[in-house]
């Protein structure tokens, strides 16, 4: 089953193609059930493949499959192949799950959409480019994947692009990526130079061995972090993710939530010996960019209204857990985190789609309330998310956030304290969310006029292709948690699955004081979840307090504005700036040279004034200077 | 006596060059031009040209100043010219500037180089003396002229065939009836 | 004898023009017929060319070479190899394209003899192997590109043309002389006698440096001015902006590889010291195109112009491969020639959809045509991103082959090179929101939709772009031995050691 | 009294045939004259044609005499005035081919003027006389009377439209300069003259190999030979001697402009090839650098000064004075190794220049006689309008011809360009090559500006009501011809090339 | 006592070509300044007397002959001239008399 591998990818492609060609006269509905057929028929290799590699022993859990060579230039030889090992199966797992899920959804989602067929295209071939970018068996090949999910997010981001703020959404989000694609590329230079090769083993190799220089090391993992800050949304190159939200909601769950901005976390994964190989302050780096972007993201969402961009900045802030776990060296528990948050946030984004598509497409969260009557599927549904991104035991976001909590301590206790407040406030701002939207008053009646075609506005419950995709993520979101437990060695089935990939990078804080006193902090967090909750409920369900909403907050701090009056300010005067040195400088300069020409010319042409007698002295003049350089400089002198 | 000869027609010469570019009525240069003519006319006879010094009178101060003078009275073009006015601003200090600059580094040229030019010291054919007979000028002359130089004397026909087709084609009127008619 | 197939390909299309030019114009079909025939017969040949190439021979194949102008050393000698094939066979597939795909609307008769004159004379330049043979075509084909954005051109065509018939012939001016000198100095320095061959030259002489160096810098100037490289860049805009569009697809497919070409066969291969010296400002100008082209487009309110700020930027990715001088970089380099070709050709030919349509190239005038017509902009966004240089696309990996290679000799300057695909990103997408995206108003709302016959010529430029993109070991295979036979010529008349890489460990004996 | 009856004259001994060019034009055109002069009018063309025979006649005579030169060697000839060798034959022949297609295109153009007669033809016949006899001189009193012939045939024909005062004006422009350059050009004479004793070539160049070790510094002769320089460079109209060109050029009759473009720049060169090289190549280190400034200042003020221009025939007399300074730097190549006997190439590229340029320029006045219309006034840029569209075999030819003058490859311009350039650079002069591809570069805009006219220029409001162009057969031979021989020239062009290097090495010992 | 060392003076060809080249400068300064058209050609015979008067006195110094016949030829040049250009400058007068060189500069720049 392994030597399939290559059909994990090949399915959403064949998908992809089918649809290019056929999209139109498969029409809807059936266009987008090929489509899940496809991505869902990839779940099935990728289980196959999951148990096969099961079967095998730790160290024979890599397998790569090499279809053809892809650029063989000199020395540089590059496969396309795949390599399936746990880590990338483990991503394959819930990427295709995970995937047709929300396909599915999505057929419900997209119902009367002149372009659905079309939006399906895009979602096939942003899976196909996932795993391609998972499976990669180099850095090229994932690069393939990197730059094609950004594409795909591109296109699904600026999906609606007859709205302005779409069309700008995803070219900022293009844009915002390709900078980071800029330091992907630049490590693969130098993992070019350092080690002749682009694939993640030989890589990974030198560096265990120490055939890789720190330096070198050290450039490599900064310059991947620099990528995957772009595609994982973090400090600095946060900003396109909230934005991205002008797409529809299942590319909101698929790719800005479950799948695509989690590339950074698994690139750093997958590289992990290369970090470990680096200088120590690249790991320490990468964790406090991560905690600060999981508290500054935190922050904003508190006071956010747009349903979906709530969950955007909630999304930044997990992704900056990841971080802080990567960073502390816990790729085990950024690996699950991610899983768990995959699970959630999908969750949440697919229910808040419903709550969309229930409110014909309202994001406004002022405008919502006590919705949970009307849609009680998406309600429960969505309290269950609520729960497990909040921290609240047993669901799975407690023990993956734990988990990390626990690695961040042992790192340092300030990244601990951070991330702790960070929890605090999305147990928070996640109940204001559930509040705002399901409990309360109904605040949507008094807006019905505007939706003047229905006359008489009701929210209503999703169809059932909707509905099932939430079941099914609210049961993982529930029992995810089962997939590490922190009880023994016994109960971390990721940690032994992962442990081949992961071993050399993996900080062991066996002995240190936060393990053993790791249910200590396991009883903080709790404390500290509930804290949040309860601070929620009391603002916003009891209105004991008023609410803390900053404008400051609810504008994100002012960076995004501030970037874009840079870009539109300096910037873009920087640009214009040069297109006049362009113009006037140096093209100027040569037309200037046809302008002088025709102005020497038009000075010289007055010697040649007609007067004969004039012409006369000027041979006159050229008889003495003659004379002068014969007479006088050659024969007298 | 040859200094005197030599003076006299020099200035000669040059009173008649000069009368030629300051006279303001045609008429008047002709006529100072006949004066530099002759001037150089005895200048020949001084040098033992008496061929030329014929021919200098015979040809150019009665042919061709007649030419002139005759082209003057047949067009009526006897208007004085206002050497006062100037109309091309810088050309007299130029030309006289470019005029100095000729006649400086010429004479210059000639001073330096007035050692080879000894008289008659390259000699080898015999030149009359002042005191021989004239008549050996011209054979000599004509020696020459039919032999190392014939076919330049023959060209001058044709340069005479041009000058006659050319005055031929140029005096044409420019008539009516034209060629192809 | 062996059939003198490359001669056949110069002399093909050059006959054709004269047959053309003589046929009457009263029956413009069989005009056009003709013109088909013979370009389509040349690019059957050219891929004939590229079936029958071999892959093992790094020297110059299907070489033909006869004494030409006796006196002076100057011989016909054409051959073709890895550098130059594609170029060949690019030349011979897009004339036939634009031939089919565009109608220049009047006097056709001319419009097609010109046409077929530049195939000509490009055709000759890709294949000269004599110095002085490559400088006839490289002059030659000013004249017919002269009159096409002349005679066909748009509003400012006048100075346009005049522009880039006066800038280009000023780098020639320095060329040639540069070339003369080469075959006068080349007579006591190694050849013996005059000759203007470049391989004799090559191979025999050895100039002391200065002198190679400025005889380098003669004919760089040329080419630099051709690529154009910043600064000498100004003519493209223009010309580009006024030709009609089939001019530009030439123009921006073909000809400006000359100068990238020339400067890859005559620079480097001819003077491998002198090119080796002139790097660091070669490479300096490649990345300042880069960035600076980049950011011209990105301010430019006409599409075409944009297009052609564009070319500036990736034919500083060009020159950047060839100055790096590492087997990646150049091979690079050798293939991103083809890949801007295509890609560019291909948004010239679909600007110049637009403008068929539209009668304008204002970017502020055009607006939600992705409503309007969904195909074409789909055939647009797929040759946008080729030229944005996404993976899985040709533009993608000789950007990458060149940046890959070029970081191994020119670490830096490569990295502010990379920057550059952000940039591409910027300007490219920024027009296409503006050109594209959005709620159409009264005057796009009808835009028509591609046409069948628009769309059969779209489609061999999105097939290669695809194909190349996912599956380029053909043509890699093909460009690498030439590209490793001219390093060992520039190592073996320099010294110049590439830098080599260790040799990686394979996943491979894990693999059960 | 004292004669001398004894004494006969012995002239010298005359080779007839080896003088037979010489005879058959003027034969030719004492009969032309005489004949035309005695009949009525000959019927249309057969002044023309027996105008274009001769000058046939006269070329195939020169060939057959190129062929005995090459058994027997080069000799002189009527006591040494004359030197019969491939170059004066190589020189004859462009002359007399240039009289041939000249003529060919006067004789429409008379006829369109109405001033049809055998006159023109005479002189032309004359003219061409003269320029034979500058470029075979071995004598300098010889080169002068040849400079004069061609001069005077030149003012008269330049001054010969009638009823155009611009012709007339020209005329006496031509006339006065040209006396006035002449008499500076005789001066040298005198001085070199006084210098050495002789005004023949062989007997001058005899004296320096004897003297000039002594005498270097003999600032008489170099002050002869500044004037002769600006004799010779007023007639190729090398600056700044050149202020006649334009306004004469303009001025005179379109087909008088063709024969002066040609003929009187090729002989006046060949004058200037064989003075400076054969003459003086021991002074060549003073008169080198002398060239080589006018060499630059012609081609760029030459080029430059075009630019500017709007009438076509002004135009290319701009032209023809920066091609003059393109010839001038063969001339500066040959003059680094002049007397030397492994002369490079410059001699031979600055001949070779000159039957390319002669061809190129009668070909580009013969399109301008024909689209100057009746009166000959439409010479302004506008005239060529719409020729494309009208006239597009004729526009196509025009424009061949004018890019052979830009040195367009491919054309007989640009190898001729390439032949000087390769001397120049032969010689490691660098910097003059390089200013003079520039100067080609700016010249180049001239061209392109009349072929914009002819091919892109919308038409304008009254362009109907033009005349239409005719092209006559004599004119459509001659351009075809000269379109013809540029292209095959820049295709194959090795023939040339060995004929001037082979003409050339006469002048090489 | 002076005019007895005056009468004793030889003039010498230098003398000669001295005065020439006076007279020749004066001619060419003639050319450059008048207006007349027919004044202008009186100086060019200036000019080219000035040469001949070199010739001649060279022709002495040199005791050559030639010298005198190349006197002869450039008169016979001179009277071609003459009557070629009067020829030039009746035509031109005959339809716009008391032209003046100034006058015709039809053709310029």
């Amino acid at each position: 089953m392994l030597d399939v591998v290559w059909l994990i990818p090949a399915l959403p492609l064949i998908g992809f193609l089918t649809i290019m060609v056929f999209g139109r006269r498969l029409g809807e509905p059936r266009a987008g059930y090929f489509a899940t057929a496809m991505v869902g028929a990839a779940f099935f290799v990728t289980v196959g493949v999951f148990i096969d590699l099961m079967s095998k022993s730790a160290e024979q859990r890599e397998h790569v499959k090499r279809i053809f060579t892809w650029v063989p230039v000199g020395s540089l030889h590059i496969d396309l192949a795949f390599l399936a090992d746990p880590l990338s199966i483990t991503m394959c797992l819930f990427v295709t799950g995970i995937g047709s899920l929300i396909h599915l959804y999505a057929v419900g989602y997209m119902h009367g959409d002149p372009r659905f067929s079309k939006f399906f295209l895009y979602l096939n071939l942003f899976a196909f480019s996932m795993l391609m970018l998972v499976l990669g068996e180099n850095l090229l090949v994932t690069f393939l994947g990197w730059e094609g999910v950004g594409t795909c997010s591109y296109f699904l981001i600026s999906f609606w692009h007859e709205r302005e703020s779409a069309a700008t959404a995803g070219k900022k989000a293009f844009i915002t990526n390709r900078v980071g694609d800029w330091g992907v590329m630049i490590a693969m230079f130098l993992a070019f130079q350092a080690v002749g090769t682009v694939s993640y083993h030989g890589i990974n190799t030198a560096a265990a061995s120490g055939a890789l220089s720190t330096s070198t090391a050290t450039a490599i993992a900064v310059m991947l972090f620099i990528g995957a800050c772009g595609k994982s949304a973090q400090l600095p190159l946060y900003l396109w993710l909230p934005d991205a939200m002008e797409g529809p909601t299942p590319v909101s769950a698929l790719i800005h939530a479950a799948t695509m901005v989690t590339a950074g976390v698994f690139l750093m994964t997958r590289i992990n010996p290369v970090l470990h190989a680096a200088a120590t302050w690249v790991p320490t780096m990468i964790a406090i960019v991560g905690c600060a972007t999981a508290l500054f993201a935190a922050t904003i969402a508190v006071a956010q209204n747009d349903i979906k961009k709530v969950l955007a900045y909630s999304t930044v802030s997990q992704l900056g857990y990841m971080f802080l776990a990567v960073g502390s060296g816990a790729y085990v528990a950024a690996i699950f985190h991610m899983v768990t948050h995959a699970f959630f946030k999908a969750l949440l984004f697919l229910g808040s789609g419903s709550v969309i598509h229930g409110m014909h497409h309202e994001q406004d969260m002022r405008k919502m309330g006590a919705l949970r009557k009307l849609m009680p599927i998406t309600a429960f549904t969505f309290i269950i998310g609520w729960l497990a991104i909040a921290g609240v035991p047993p669901f799975a976001g407690f023990w993956s956030k734990d988990e990390i909590l626990l690695f961040a301590f042992a790192k340092s206790p300030v990244l601990y304290v951070v991330g702790l407040v960070t929890a605090l406030l999305t147990a928070y701002y996640m109940t204001r969310q559930v509040i705002m939207v399901f409990y309360g008053k109904a605040r949507w009646h008094d807006h019905s006029a505007e939706h003047g075609a229905h006359g008489d506005f009701t929210p209503h419950e999703s169809p059932k292709t909707m509905l099932l995709p939430l079941v099914v993520l609210a049961g993982l979101s529930v029992v995810g948690g089962a997939l590490q437990l922190p009880f023994s060695r016994d109960t971390k089935f990721l940690e032994k699955w992962l442990e081949p990939v992961v071993a050399i990078g993996e900080r062991n804080i066996t002995g240190s004081w936060a393990d053993d006193n790791k249910y200590i902090l396991l009883a903080v967090a709790v404390v500290v979840a509930l804290a949040g909750i309860a601070g929620s409920i009391l603002v916003y369900g009891k209105q004991k307090a008023k609410a803390i909403e900053p404008t400051i907050l609810a504008e994100g701090w002012y960076y995004d504005q501030g970037v874009s009056k840079f870009m539109g300010g300096p910037g873009r005067r920087g640009f214009v700036g040069l297109a006049w040195f362009d113009k006037h400088i140096i093209d100027g300069a040569v037309d200037g040279v046809g302008k002088l020409v025709r102005g020497s010319a038009g000075q010289i042409r007055k010697t040649q004034s007609g007067f004969v007698r004039q012409y006369a002295s000027a041979i006159g003049v050229g008889v003495v200077l003659l004379l002068v350089w014969f007479v006088v400089i050659r024969g007298i002198l | 006596m040859a200094f005197f000869v030599f003076v006299c027609a020099a200035l000669m010469i040059l009173g008649g060059a000069v009368g030629v570019i300051i006279s303001q009525h045609p008429v008047h240069a002709a006529l100072s031009l006949i004066l530099t003519l002759f001037g150089v006319a005895v200048l020949y006879v001084a040098q033992d040209a008496h061929f030329l010094a014929a021919v200098q009178v015979i040809v150019y101060a009665g042919a061709i100043v007649v030419l002139f003078l005759f082209v003057i009275m047949l067009l009526g073009v006897d208007s004085a010219e206002d050497l006062q006015i100037e109309p091309i601003p810088v050309q007299r200090p130029l030309a006289a500037i470019v005029a100095l600059g000729i006649v400086g580094v010429i004479s210059a040229a000639i001073v330096q180089a007035r050692s080879t030019i000894a008289s008659g010291t390259r000699s080898g054919i015999d030149i009359p003396t002042v005191s021989g007979d004239a008549d050996g000028n011209i054979r000599q002359l004509a020696r020459d002229l039919f032999s190392d130089h014939v076919f330049a004397f023959e060209l001058t026909s044709v340069l005479l065939v041009v000058a006659v087709v050319g005055t031929v084609l140029l005096a044409r009127r420019p008539d009516k009836s034209g060629a192809a008619s | 004898m062996q059939f003198p197939i490359l001669a056949t390909l110069v002399f093909a299309p050059a006959l054709g023009a004269v047959a053309i030019s003589v046929l009457s114009n009263r029956r413009p079909e069989w005009i056009k017929l003709a013109a088909i025939l013979i370009s389509v017969f040349t690019g059957g040949l050219s891929i004939w060319v590229l079936s029958a190439f071999s892959t093992a021979d790094s020297g110059f194949q299907f070489v033909s070479k006869h004494t030409w102008i006796r006196p002076w050393g100057i011989s016909w000698h054409l051959g073709v190899d890895g550098i130059s094939l594609f170029l060949v066979v690019l030349t011979g597939v897009l004339f036939p394209l634009v031939i089919l795909g565009i109608d220049p609307h009047r006097d056709h008769k001319r419009y097609l003899a010109w046409l077929l004159l530049l195939e000509a004379g490009m055709m000759g330049s890709f294949l000269s192997l004599d110095l002085f043979l490559f400088f006839v075509f490289f002059e030659i084909v000013l004249v017919p590109m002269y009159f096409l954005i002349g005679g066909w051109g748009y509003d400012d065509r006048v100075y346009a043309a005049t522009k880039f018939f006066l800038y280009t012939m000023v780098g020639s001016a320095f060329m040639l002389v540069g070339i003369i000198s080469t075959a006068v100095l080349a007579k006591t320095n190694g050849a013996g006698h005059i000759t203007f061959d470049l391989v004799e030259l090559a191979d025999k002489v050895s100039f002391a440096a200065s002198t190679g160096r400025w005889l380098f810098f003669a004919i760089a100037i040329g080419f630099a001015v051709k690529v154009p490289m910043f600064p000498l860049h100004t003519w493209l805009p223009d010309a580009h902006t006024q030709a009609p569009t089939g001019g530009s697809i030439i123009l921006a497919g073909v000809m400006l590889k000359l100068g990238t070409y020339g400067l890859l066969r005559f620079g480097v291969y001819l003077f491998p010291e002198a090119a080796h010296y002139a790097r660091p400002l070669f490479l300096t100008l490649a990345v300042i195109g880069i960035i600076y082209g980049a950011i011209a487009a990105t301010m430019q309110t006409d599409l075409k112009r944009l297009v052609a700020y564009s070319s500036v930027a990736h034919l500083g990715f060009i020159v950047l491969g060839t100055f790096a001088i590492t087997t990646q970089s150049i091979s690079g380099a050798v293939m991103q020639n083809i890949n801007h070709g295509v890609s560019t050709g291909a948004l010239f030919l679909l600007v110049g959809m637009i403008y068929e349509r539209r009668h304008t190239r204002q970017i502020a005038e055009l607006n939600g045509i992705q409503k309007a017509a969904p195909i074409f902009a789909a055939g647009f966004m797929i040759v946008m991103l080729s030229s944005i240089g996404v993976p899985g696309l040709n533009g993608f990996i000789g950007e990458y082959l060149v940046l890959t290679g070029s970081f191994l000799t020119a670490r830096w300057w490569t990295v502010v090179a990379a920057a550059g695909v952000i940039l591409a990103a910027l300007y490219l997408l920024w027009a296409y929101q503006r050109v594209f995206h959005g709620e159409p108003d009264e005057n796009n709302r009808t835009f028509p939709e591609l046409k069948l016959k628009e769309a059969a010529v779209l489609l061999p430029f999105i097939g290669i772009i695809v194909f190349t993109g996912v599956y380029p070991k053909p043509m890699l295979d093909r460009i690498e031995p030439s590209v490793k036979a001219l390093i060992a010529h520039v190592s073996d008349k320099t010294g110049y050691v590439e830098p080599t890489v260790p040799t990686p460990v394979t996943g491979d004996e894990v693999t059960p | 009294m004292n004669t001398l009856p004894g004494e006969t004259l012995q002239g010298p001994h005359i080779d007839w045939f080896a003088i037979s060019p010489l005879l058959v034009l003027l034969g030719g055109g004492m009969f032309l004259l005489v004949a035309a002069a005695l009949t009525p009018r000959w019927p249309k063309g057969m002044y023309a044609t027996f105008c274009a025979t001769v000058a046939a006649a006269a070329t195939a005579v020169s060939m057959v005499l190129w062929h005995k030169v090459s058994i027997h060697g080069p000799r002189l000839l009527v006591g040494n005035a004359l030197s019969l060798d491939h170059f004066t034959l190589f020189i004859t022949i462009i002359i007399c081919v240039a009289v041939l297609l000249v003529s060919l295109v006067t004789d429409d153009y008379l006829r369109r003027e109405k001033l049809d007669g055998p006159e023109v033809y005479g002189l032309f016949l004359m003219a061409a006389i003269g320029g034979v006899v500058m470029a075979g001189a071995n004598d300098l009193i010889v080169l002068f009377l040849g400079l004069e012939v061609l001069s005077i045939s030149l003012y008269v024909l330049a001054a010969s439209h009638r009823r155009r005062s611009e012709s007339q004006e020209s005329g006496i422009k031509y006339f006065v300069l040209g006396g006035f350059s002449s008499a500076f050009f005789l001066y040298g004479i005198a001085l070199l003259y006084g210098a050495t004793g002789s005004t023949n070539y062989t007997r001058i160049l005899a004296t320096f190999n004897d003297t000039v070790p002594v005498v270097r510094k003999d600032a008489l002769v170099l002050a002869g030979v500044a004037l002769l320089i600006v004799g010779l460079a007023f007639k190729v109209g090398a600056v700044p001697f050149h202020f006649w060109t334009p306004d004469v050029y303009q001025g005179a009759p379109t087909p008088v402009t063709a024969f002066m473009a040609s003929i009187g720049k090729v002989a006046a060169f060949a004058a200037l090839l064989r003075v400076l090289l054969f003459v003086l190549p021991h002074w060549r280190d003073d008169w080198r650098p002398a060239i080589w400034v006018l060499a630059v200042i012609t081609l760029v003020v030459g080029s430059t000064l075009a630019v500017v221009q709007t009438n076509v025939k002004r135009m290319l007399a701009y032209s023809s004075i920066s091609h003059a300074g393109f010839i001038l730097i063969g001339v500066e190549a040959a003059g680094h190794r002049a007397g030397n006997p492994s002369a490079g190439t410059g001699l031979s590229s600055a001949m070779l220049y000159l039957p390319l340029y002669a061809v190129m320029v009668i070909g580009t006045f013969a399109v301008v006689t024909v689209v100057s219309r009746t009166g000959d006034d439409a010479t302004d840029l506008g005239a060529f309008r719409g020729l494309g569209r009208s006239k597009p075999a004729l526009a196509l030819g025009m424009t061949v011809l004018l890019l052979a003058q830009a040195g367009v490859p491919l054309t007989s311009g640009f190898i001729a360009k390439f032949g000087v350039l390769e001397a120049a650079l032969d010689e490691h002069s660098y910097a003059i090559t390089v200013i003079a591809m520039l100067s080609a570069v700016i010249a180049a805009f001239l061209y392109l500006r009349i072929m914009i006219s002819m091919w892109v220029a919308d038409p304008e409001v009254g362009d109907e009501q033009r005349e239409a162009v005719r092209v006559p057969v004599g004119s459509a031979i001659t351009i075809m011809a000269a379109v013809g021989f540029t292209l095959f020239v820049g295709v194959v062009p090795g023939w040339v090339i060995s004929v001037s290097k082979h003409a050339s090495q006469v002048l090489q010992k | 006592m002076t005019a007895t060392v005056a009468l004793a003076l030889e003039p010498t060809p230098v003398w000669y070509l001295l005065l020439a080249a006076l007279l020749f400068g004066v001619g060419a300064f003639g050319v450059m300044i008048r207006r007349n058209p027919l004044i202008m050609f009186m100086c060019v015979e200036l000019m080219l007397n000035a040469v001949n008067l070199s010739f001649v006195a060279l022709a002495r110094s040199l005791g050559d002959i030639g010298g005198q016949t190349t006197v002869f030829f450039v008169m016979v040049v001179a009277a071609a001239e003459v009557v070629v250009g009067l020829g030039i400058i009746v035509a031109i007068l005959r339809r716009r008399p008391n032209t003046t060189a100034d006058d015709m500069v039809e053709l310029k720049g």
